[in-house]
């Protein structure tokens, strides 16, 4: 009987590796996958290569895991916001590096990652610093850039419902980067609200089917 | 030439803006002064406003009774969703932005350029971590890009400039700019004055712009002699 | 008050002009717009190019709009199928131009198309008589082809419930090309089984926004 | 050297490869004996089947009283949904395949070179219009392609080849293939021999076939001297 229901935390966080490229979901506090960031900050895993929208704000979470130096590079499209002192600490004494990323080629090349896509076109930052030094290329007259797909180790996701197959929906704008980062990774966990059993949700209503995640917690806010 | 004009509001603005959307247009709306345009679209014109992460259909704040805080925009602020409304991933959303699909994206700036060039995320080269968010794909994707801006900075150095000194968004991208002192068209052939706040004269505007300002026909006889 | 339904087949074709490149959805006859074919036959436009899967069986529908001399061009991945007879015979006698392309590269070209990506590389085809002369480039280790993002003039397409924004739901494996093609073309058309008002489709389980549809059919088979 | 051996039947063939399907992936067959394994894989075990066509978790045909037309397969048969099934579009279906997600892809096919590479959808470059459907999606995507097939043409000639004559579905895709004479491995050394058909000699099954066979280690004692 496949189950990727897994039973804790500390089960949950089980084989990521120093060194790993970890997808963050989450669109400011919305569906943002808080006790799984608490988690992996606990597990230990350092060298890490974080891709979220944002560059934590406060002291925890992803700042937190910022701020005990386990992080070396950031991709994100929204790195300064209110309340991302860590970040601009870290930034400003030359301990983190940081690629900015437009928000929708973030997503694209994540998607791009998860569709078997390498690389693609857009047009999109053209002409811009975020895409300086990338190859160019005209289509109808429309100059664009390439870019890379961006796939990761690890996805750290937040979902509403899910089943013991790892089909998951969500909640409203809790959406967000979440299917996207589930398709990207190797390893995709999600932190969820409810587990039902299977068959419970409906076919027609599954956002992220269960190919796509490989563990699943119910975690109680 | 006479100084006795009145400069727009933040909200005159907006409400200038909101004038111009027409009914069944999707709309993506930027921080800052371009979210008060929501407020300005009367409810029975229906407008579908977008929000990039993941809102179609979205609309104004909740009262205390329907707030959900599973439901915000893109400055993060708690929204409601209209009946039609839907929701979507990151990737679906932003396929909606740069695939061509919103009929507008009104946002704020720093400058515009004669040429359409405009410039609204970092405010130098040496900003060394600005926050793009879904700038760039906005201005690269919508069918209209509008940008809604004071004329000129706090010191009075103009906005709409002959050529962008601060680091671009999007080349060639802006159709037309709202400010407190008028509305202007960017035109193969540089900036068009469609309207002017009233009682500012050609010449005072043309004096608090960098870029050369050309008058539509339809404005030339009213307001200039 | 926007509202996107029509009230007729002839109106639902309005606009649709020589020399268009139409895409059509379904898989077999699952969420084929059979009716909106049918109407497109009586419309009248000639000259054009058809995406689709297949390319039509028996001698009504598309092979019907074929037989007429309608049709300039096909692009599919299955063209010979059981009972593609008038393609057999168009094709044979040189009548009709034929692009065949991998079913998934033709999924992907037109949500290139419907998400603003003018071209992706993809190691599908590579290697293969249906990639020859097409740019390459390796990523990883890993020999691609460069694929062209195909969007439409107009898609035809089918769902089951529809309101009068244009959001979509499907039944079943009735989505297919249906989505994509939506997503794809400039002018798209839904032939639905219901219209229901608005507010009463789930907005968590929209699947394909009014954003990309255009006009909305109740037809009752 | 006898030549007293039992070939496989289409079926037998079948439930060779459900053998070695293990629970918990995610597989897609392709039309013909391919389709047949789903038949061979006890209920218990958890397979989770993809049809290309936008259904994941698909179940067997359906009795007379569950059959939905709405509900196919990629060869256009109607099945059933299990419990856990979902339903998608096409390009996330093929994002799923092209993006590396399915375990498994069981193919028919015409040749298969001693380097992997997969002739399978046109029997000559001058066949101006087969049919490929999902087949070259599948065999560059899954993670493991399996090849099921005869191990000779009707008329005796090999389908194991040194190169493959019919134009290619993929280059240098194939893992494994089942034929009803055999399990071969495809290995960087080219053809490795994991099972033989009951009473078939090594010579008689390399004398069937174009490329070089080596014998698995484990294989050598039993069946060979």
């Amino acid at each position: 009987m496949i189950n990727k229901t897994v039973r804790n935390l500390a089960e949950a966080m089980q084989g990521i590796t120093d060194g790993a490229t970890v997808l963050v979901g989450g669109f400011g506090a919305v569906g943002q996958p808080d006790a799984l960031i608490e988690a992996l900050i606990e597990q230990g895993a350092t060298d890490l290569t974080i891709v979220a929208n944002n560059a934590g704000t406060g002291r925890t979470g992803l700042a937190r895991l910022m701020e005990l130096g386990r992080v070396r590079r950031i991709i994100c499209s929204f790195p300064r916001s209110v309340g991302s002192v860590v970040f601009e600490e870290l930034y400003k004494a030359g301990k983190l590096e940081l690629e900015i990323v437009p928000q929708g080629t973030l997503a694209e090349r994540m998607r791009a990652a998860g569709a078997g896509v390498p690389a693609f076109y857009t047009p999109t930052g053209f002409g811009t610093l975020l895409t300086e030094g990338k190859p160019t290329a005209e289509f109808n007259g429309k100059p664009c850039v390439l870019e890379m797909a961006l796939p990761g180790d690890v996805a750290l996701i937040q979902a509403h419902k899910a089943d013991r197959w790892g089909n998951l929906t969500y909640r409203r704008s809790g959406r967000n980067f979440n299917p996207v980062m589930a398709m990207a990774a190797r390893l995709t966990i999600a932190q969820v609200d409810e587990i039902e059993p299977l068959g419970t949700l409906d076919p027609e209503n599954i956002v992220t089917p269960g190919i796509f995640v490989d563990r699943v917690l119910r975690v109680t806010v | 030439m006479s100084d006795s004009f009145t400069p727009l509001s933040r909200k005159d603005m907006a409400r200038r803006v909101a004038q111009d959307i027409p009914e069944g247009w999707y709309v993506n709306l930027g921080i800052g002064i371009p979210t008060l345009v929501a407020d300005f679209v009367p409810n029975e014109r229906e407008v579908i406003f977008h929000s990039e992460n993941g809102v179609l259909g979205m609309g104004p704040a909740p009262g205390p009774d329907d707030a959900d805080p599973w439901l915000i925009n893109a400055g993060k602020q708690q929204v409601t969703l209209r009946r039609g409304g839907s929701y979507i991933h990151h990737a679906d959303s932003f396929a909606m932005i740069r695939g061509g699909h919103l009929d507008l994206c009104v946002l704020g700036a720093f400058e515009v350029a004669e040429n359409g060039d405009v410039a609204n995320w970092a405010t130098s080269a040496n900003d060394t971590a600005p926050a793009v968010g879904g700038a760039m794909d906005l201005a690269a994707g919508a069918k209209n890009l509008w940008v809604v801006m004071e004329h000129t900075t706090k010191d009075g150095s103009p906005r709409l400039v002959a050529k962008c000194s601060y680091p671009l968004t999007a080349m060639r991208a802006v159709r037309r700019v709202y400010t407190n002192l008028a509305v202007i068209d960017v035109t193969p052939q540089g900036f068009r004055v469609v309207e002017m706040a009233p009682g500012l004269s050609f010449e005072a505007l043309q004096a608090r712009t960098d870029a050369k300002l050309d008058l539509a026909d339809s404005n030339k006889d009213p307001n200039h002699g």
